[in-house]
């Protein structure tokens, strides 16, 4: 048994359960899952604010999905199977939100996004 | 022992060796020209094609400029090469003339709506001996960008009128780092700077040279001695595609004479590029090089019919209109390149400017004789044009060296 | 008797040739019937679509009469392969050092046979932005030692692009030059040094008198090697300066490449293979000359 | 030794190592930085790093295929390699007619790079039916002249004395040659192998005109997708040369003491 631990299993061992865990993340956590808060600078909800998401490609972007934020001004994608977003946010009477880029790890990472995206009154 | 662990790995990925390619039903394959960006779309096509004939499989293949040529190369020396590619600017005359491609003119006479699509100035660029073989996939020609900024603080306002105006205007910018104009120096794109002063590369019937003249020796001294002084960027001479486009981004060159796509490639990486500092403008006397692409099918093909039915697909308004608007970019088909400005004009107005420069004075497009060896006379006469401008010759010898190569070329 | 002598030596005949054989075919196939299809294509007039015409000596009067690129790019290549020797040279000093007994030396060993195993491709990249005109890092230690107080563009430069081709083609084969003397220098016997020691032969002398000779055949395959170097240097060039600024850095190998395919002239890039190997059979016959004969490792003689 | 003081070795050595890693940090910091090339001056220490880049370049090419092939190809070329060299190195020691024109040939096809001769090299790839398959683009490169006369340069130092006794004892030749010369001669398999592993593994245009579709490319190849001069796509540029160097490093770094050792242990006599 001892001849078969040598500096090359181990490293490709080692490497083979990474890998293998890593999989297993990904499984677990992969609904394409995106949400977060729309707030104003007031810290207010912004009811009923559009929140468009792209996905960013190496040249270009393209438009993905929509969705309206509740009362509370939270939103919720679904079924984004990208790892690289662009976030845009328009809402009455508030200038438009510029695009965010919200960065994954691997296509379909679910994601909630900590920081309200804050939105200023239009002058 | 080492060597059983190797002989180990070998055997099993010689065991897992993917066989040669199984003989498919009938196929077509399409090779496009560095736009891996446009996939998703390139789908769309395969889609619709499906409709129209189901028992066709589409293989598509992109490849990047430089490979695309040894690849088409290779692919019709094993008698293999892809039924419908995507070429740019004249490289498709040696394939014309070596008897590689296939007359489109009956397919055009028998569906005559299929012909009136296209605009006549650009359908013309792809005739040789008289006989259509490509149809324009999107158009480009040389135009002259100008830095807005630069121009206030050398005290101009408005674009160069004259050649010498090119080369004053040019001259006022220069100081430190910044340097006054720069072209692009492949496809002959920078042949408008001889046309403006009247030269002529060939004699009408093709046959020899007809640059070697006063005009062409003032132009090239003239153009010697700017590049000497550093109001032309020694890059213009010796840069391809990044380094003329990058120095322009990078703000501290005042004018860049080139073709359309370098606009998109200048607004992404100059963070200074916008509606009121980038200005757009023909070059004096509106002489402009297209450097278009267009498609064309291989006489080789062994589906010569499903081949056009798919280029006619490729070739359509809806599609014509999806690439302009995805890939910034005219098309060639009359009613698509409508909708196409009328869509930039409504979101990116700076793009729309570029656009209708880029349609202006179609009547003076040049740089493009169809020559049966383009590629041997376009070397034959840079590399002389080339040494002159970078003071390794004087412009005399230049001159004379390179109507003698161009005139060896052109009598073979 | 007679007979069993025969068939013994016919079995060891056959079985030397069965031993040949797949090298030789390969050989055959991939180099040698290629130099006679393109020795052929060297007098017609070719192309992949139609069948060839016969051109005569056409395309040998165009390459020594009227194309000085060619030229160029044969002074080119033989500057290049000079580069050989320099990097045999810097080699050696690094295996000098980590020869001698002093901590850590497998470290520096590892470090400096890293370059090795790398894509040339990657290599040609990292130097390219290295050697920048303007964000490269050289231009930036340059200017805070105050040498220059604009950037050199090197790669678009004619004096020093080839001069920057030749540091990144030693930088990434200097490292497996240092693996081989240090086999020269590990295979000599320790008495000779200490012979040569007492009878009071400085380093320099005992360089000379034992070292360099015993690593002889060390060095002749670090020679060989950098020759074939400057075949497979096409990759790097290709993407660090793709032979420019004005053919600047063109190698006959490069050359050969664009001739072919981007100027469509694969009769003419025929005609370009047949003077490289010309070249660089004489080349190799008169280092062979040089050398007395024994071509260290690579032996001719019986 | 010990007299002399080893600091100035030290300090030559920590130069040149210095010198050899500068380009290694150089991609590593831009690999996570991705900073565009235009922006001077050039920030020793990374910016706001991110690892985002390696993701980018994990989905716009496929990475894992492109490494399989790479080493399905270098494996071919690497077996093949010293099965062939050493079965020729073998054939040259032994006297026969003719022996001096086989080396003749052998130094003369060394002379002609194979770059030249592409075309006629493709034509019979393609008659050969290989084409786009990973035996076509291993096949040139599955025998390498300079490590042949390595190899016979390691055979001749085997003492006759052995190779006449096994032949006495009625041992086969294929036999002679795996179980006694090849064991004899690690060093010249350790240089055969890291030669062809290189050569192979380095190889762009033999596999940018043998290979078809996607599928089929190896690492090399996959770099041109990242040369686009669409975008400015630097840091996904380095980030590729940073996956693409790893296989070779890790590999050398676990097979250093094999490769070392295997090349001291008895050195490439003349």
């Amino acid at each position: 048994m001892r001849r078969w631990i040598n500096r090359y299993s181990i490293t490709f061992g080692l490497i083979g359960l990474a890998v293998l865990g890593w999989n297993l993340y990904v499984a677990a956590h992969r609904d394409g899952l995106l949400t977060g808060r729309v707030a104003a600078a007031d810290g207010s909800a912004i009811a009923g604010a559009t929140v468009k998401v792209r996905e960013r490609t190496m040249v270009s972007s393209e438009p993905r999905a929509e969705a309206k934020t509740d009362a509370q001004g939270r939103f919720r994608v679904e079924g984004l199977d990208y790892h690289h977003l662009l976030v845009e946010v328009e809402a009455q009477g508030f200038k438009p939100l510029p695009r965010q880029s919200v960065r994954l790890w691997f296509r379909g990472q679910n994601r909630a996004l900590e920081a309200p995206l804050t939105m200023e009154r239009a002058g | 022992m080492a060597l059983k662990r190797v002989l180990a790995g070998a055997t099993m990925a010689l065991a897992v060796l993917a066989a040669g390619p199984v003989a498919a039903q009938k196929k077509i394959s399409v090779l496009t020209w560095n736009i891996p960006v446009y996939e998703e779309k390139i789908k769309g096509w395969i889609a619709d094609f499906k409709q129209i004939r189901p028992d066709i499989t589409v293989e598509w293949i992109d490849k990047k400029g430089p490979e695309l040529g040894p690849f088409y190369q290779t692919q019709s020396a094993a008698g293999t090469p892809p039924d419908i590619v995507n070429v740019q600017g004249a490289l498709w005359l040696e394939y014309a003339a070596n008897g590689a491609l296939l007359d489109l003119g009956p397919y055009l006479a028998k569906e005559r709506e299929v012909a009136g699509r296209f605009d006549p100035n650009f359908m013309k660029v792809w005739q040789f001996e008289g006989k259509q073989y490509l149809l324009p996939f999107y158009i480009t020609k040389t135009l002259l960008f100008y830095n807005k900024e630069m121009f206030k603080e050398a005290g101009l306002s408005d674009p160069p009128k004259t050649f010498d105006e090119i080369l004053s205007h040019a001259a006022k910018m220069t100081k430190g780092e910044k340097s006054g104009f720069l072209t692009a120096n492949f496809d002959w794109l920078y042949w408008p700077l001889f046309a403006m002063n009247g030269v002529q590369l060939v004699t009408p019937d093709l046959k020899k040279a007809a640059f070697n003249t006063p005009a062409a020796l003032d132009t090239l001294t003239k153009l010697a001695k700017a590049t000497d002084s550093g109001a032309i960027n020694k890059i213009a001479w010796t840069g391809r595609w990044v380094e003329p486009n990058g120095a322009f981004a990078a703000g501290t060159v005042g004018m860049l004479h080139i073709h359309a796509p370098a606009f998109f490639y200048v607004r992404g990486s100059g963070k200074w590029v916008n509606q009121d500092t980038l200005g757009v403008a023909a070059v004096p006397g509106g002489w402009s090089t297209p450097n278009s692409h267009a498609l064309f099918i291989s006489k080789a093909s062994k589906e010569p019919d499903a081949a056009w039915e798919f280029l006619k697909l490729i070739t359509s308004k809806k599609w014509a209109v999806t690439f302009g608007t995805t890939l910034n970019n005219l098309t060639g088909n009359i009613e698509a390149d409508k909708e196409i400005m009328a869509h930039f004009k409504a979101n990116d107005p700076l793009a729309a400017r570029v656009l209708e420069v880029q349609m202006s004075n179609l009547d003076k497009i040049t740089g493009n004789w169809p020559l049966a060896r383009d590629s041997q006379v376009k070397e034959a006469f840079y590399t002389e044009i080339q040494n002159a401008v970078l003071g390794r010759k004087t412009p005399k010898e230049a001159l004379d060296t390179a109507e003698r190569n161009v005139n060896r070329v052109l009598s073979r | 008797m007679f007979q069993l002598i025969r068939t013994k030596r016919h079995r060891e005949l056959a079985l030397v040739a069965l031993f040949l054989v797949p090298s030789l075919a390969i050989f055959t196939l991939y180099r040698i019937v290629p130099l006679f299809w393109n020795l052929g294509l060297s007098f017609t007039e070719w192309s992949p679509f139609k069948p060839a015409k016969f051109a005569g000596l056409y395309h040998y009067e165009e390459m020594l009469f009227y194309d000085d690129v060619f030229w160029t790019a044969l002074w080119n290549t033989v500057v290049f392969m000079a580069s050989a020797p320099i990097a045999i040279a810097l080699a050696l000093a690094v295996a000098m050092l980590v020869n001698g007994d002093i901590r850590g030396r497998n470290v520096y060993r590892a470090i400096v046979f890293l370059s090795y195993p790398l894509m040339t491709v990657a290599v040609g990249i990292i130097w390219r932005w290295l050697f920048d005109g303007k964000v490269g890092l050289i231009n930036y230690v340059l200017r805070g030692l105050g040498l220059t107080e604009k950037g050199i563009s090197f790669l678009d430069s004619f004096e020093w692009a080839m001069a920057s081709v030749v540091v990144a083609a030693i930088w990434q084969v200097i490292g497996f030059f240092m693996i081989i003397l240090l086999t020269g220098l590990q295979s000599i016997p320790r008495n000779l040094h200490e012979a040569a020691a007492i009878d009071g032969a400085g380093a320099w002398q005992r360089f000379r008198r034992v070292t360099l000779p015993l690593l002889r055949p060390s060095i002749f395959l670090c020679l060989v090697i950098g020759i074939i170097n400057s075949f497979t240097s096409f990759d790097l060039i290709y993407v660090m300066t793709g032979g420019g600024p004005a053919n600047a850095t063109e190698l006959l190998i490069t050359y050969v490449y664009r001739a072919g395919f981007v100027k469509n002239q694969f009769d003419y890039a025929a005609a370009l293979t047949v003077a490289l190997f010309v070249f660089f059979l004489g080349l190799t016959w008169i280092a062979n000359r040089a050398s007395g004969g024994d071509a260290g490792a690579v032996e001719t003689g019986e | 030794m010990g007299r002399h003081p080893t600091w100035p070795i030290h300090l030559a050595l920590v130069a040149v190592s210095f010198v050899m890693l500068v380009p290694f940090y150089w991609v590593l910091k831009t690999s996570v930085t991705g900073e565009n090339i235009f922006s001077y001056p050039p920030s020793v220490v990374p910016r706001d790093v991110n690892l985002f880049y390696y993701v980018d370049v994990w989905y716009y090419i496929p990475f894992v295929r492109f490494l399989f092939n790479s080493v399905a190809v270098s494996a071919i070329a690497v077996v093949s390699n010293v099965v062939f060299n050493a079965l020729a190195a073998y054939a040259l020691t032994r006297r026969f007619p003719g022996r001096k024109w086989v080396i003749l040939l052998f130094l003369s096809c060394m002379m002609i790079p194979f770059q030249a001769t592409i075309i006629p090299a493709y034509l019979i790839t393609q008659k050969l039916g290989l084409l786009n398959t990973h035996l076509g683009l291993a096949l040139p490169l599955c025998s390498t002249i300079v490590c042949i006369f390595v190899y016979k340069a390691s055979f001749e130092a085997v003492p006759r004395s052995l190779i006449d006794a096994a032949r006495i004892d009625g041992v086969p030749d294929w036999q002679i040659i795996f179980r006694i010369m090849l064991p004899l001669s690690k060093p010249a398999i350790a240089t055969n192998v890291i030669l062809s592993f290189i050569w192979s593994w380095n190889s762009f245009l033999w596999p940018l005109i043998v290979t078809r579709d996607k599928a089929m490319q190896t690492l090399p190849l996959g770099l041109s997708t990242f040369l686009s001069y669409l975008e400015n796509t630097t840091g996904a540029l380095y980030a590729f040369c940073v996956m693409v160097l790893v296989p070779g490093i890790v590999l050398f770094l676990l097979a250093q003491r094999e490769f070392i050792q295997g090349l001291t242990s008895g050195a490439t006599k003349g």
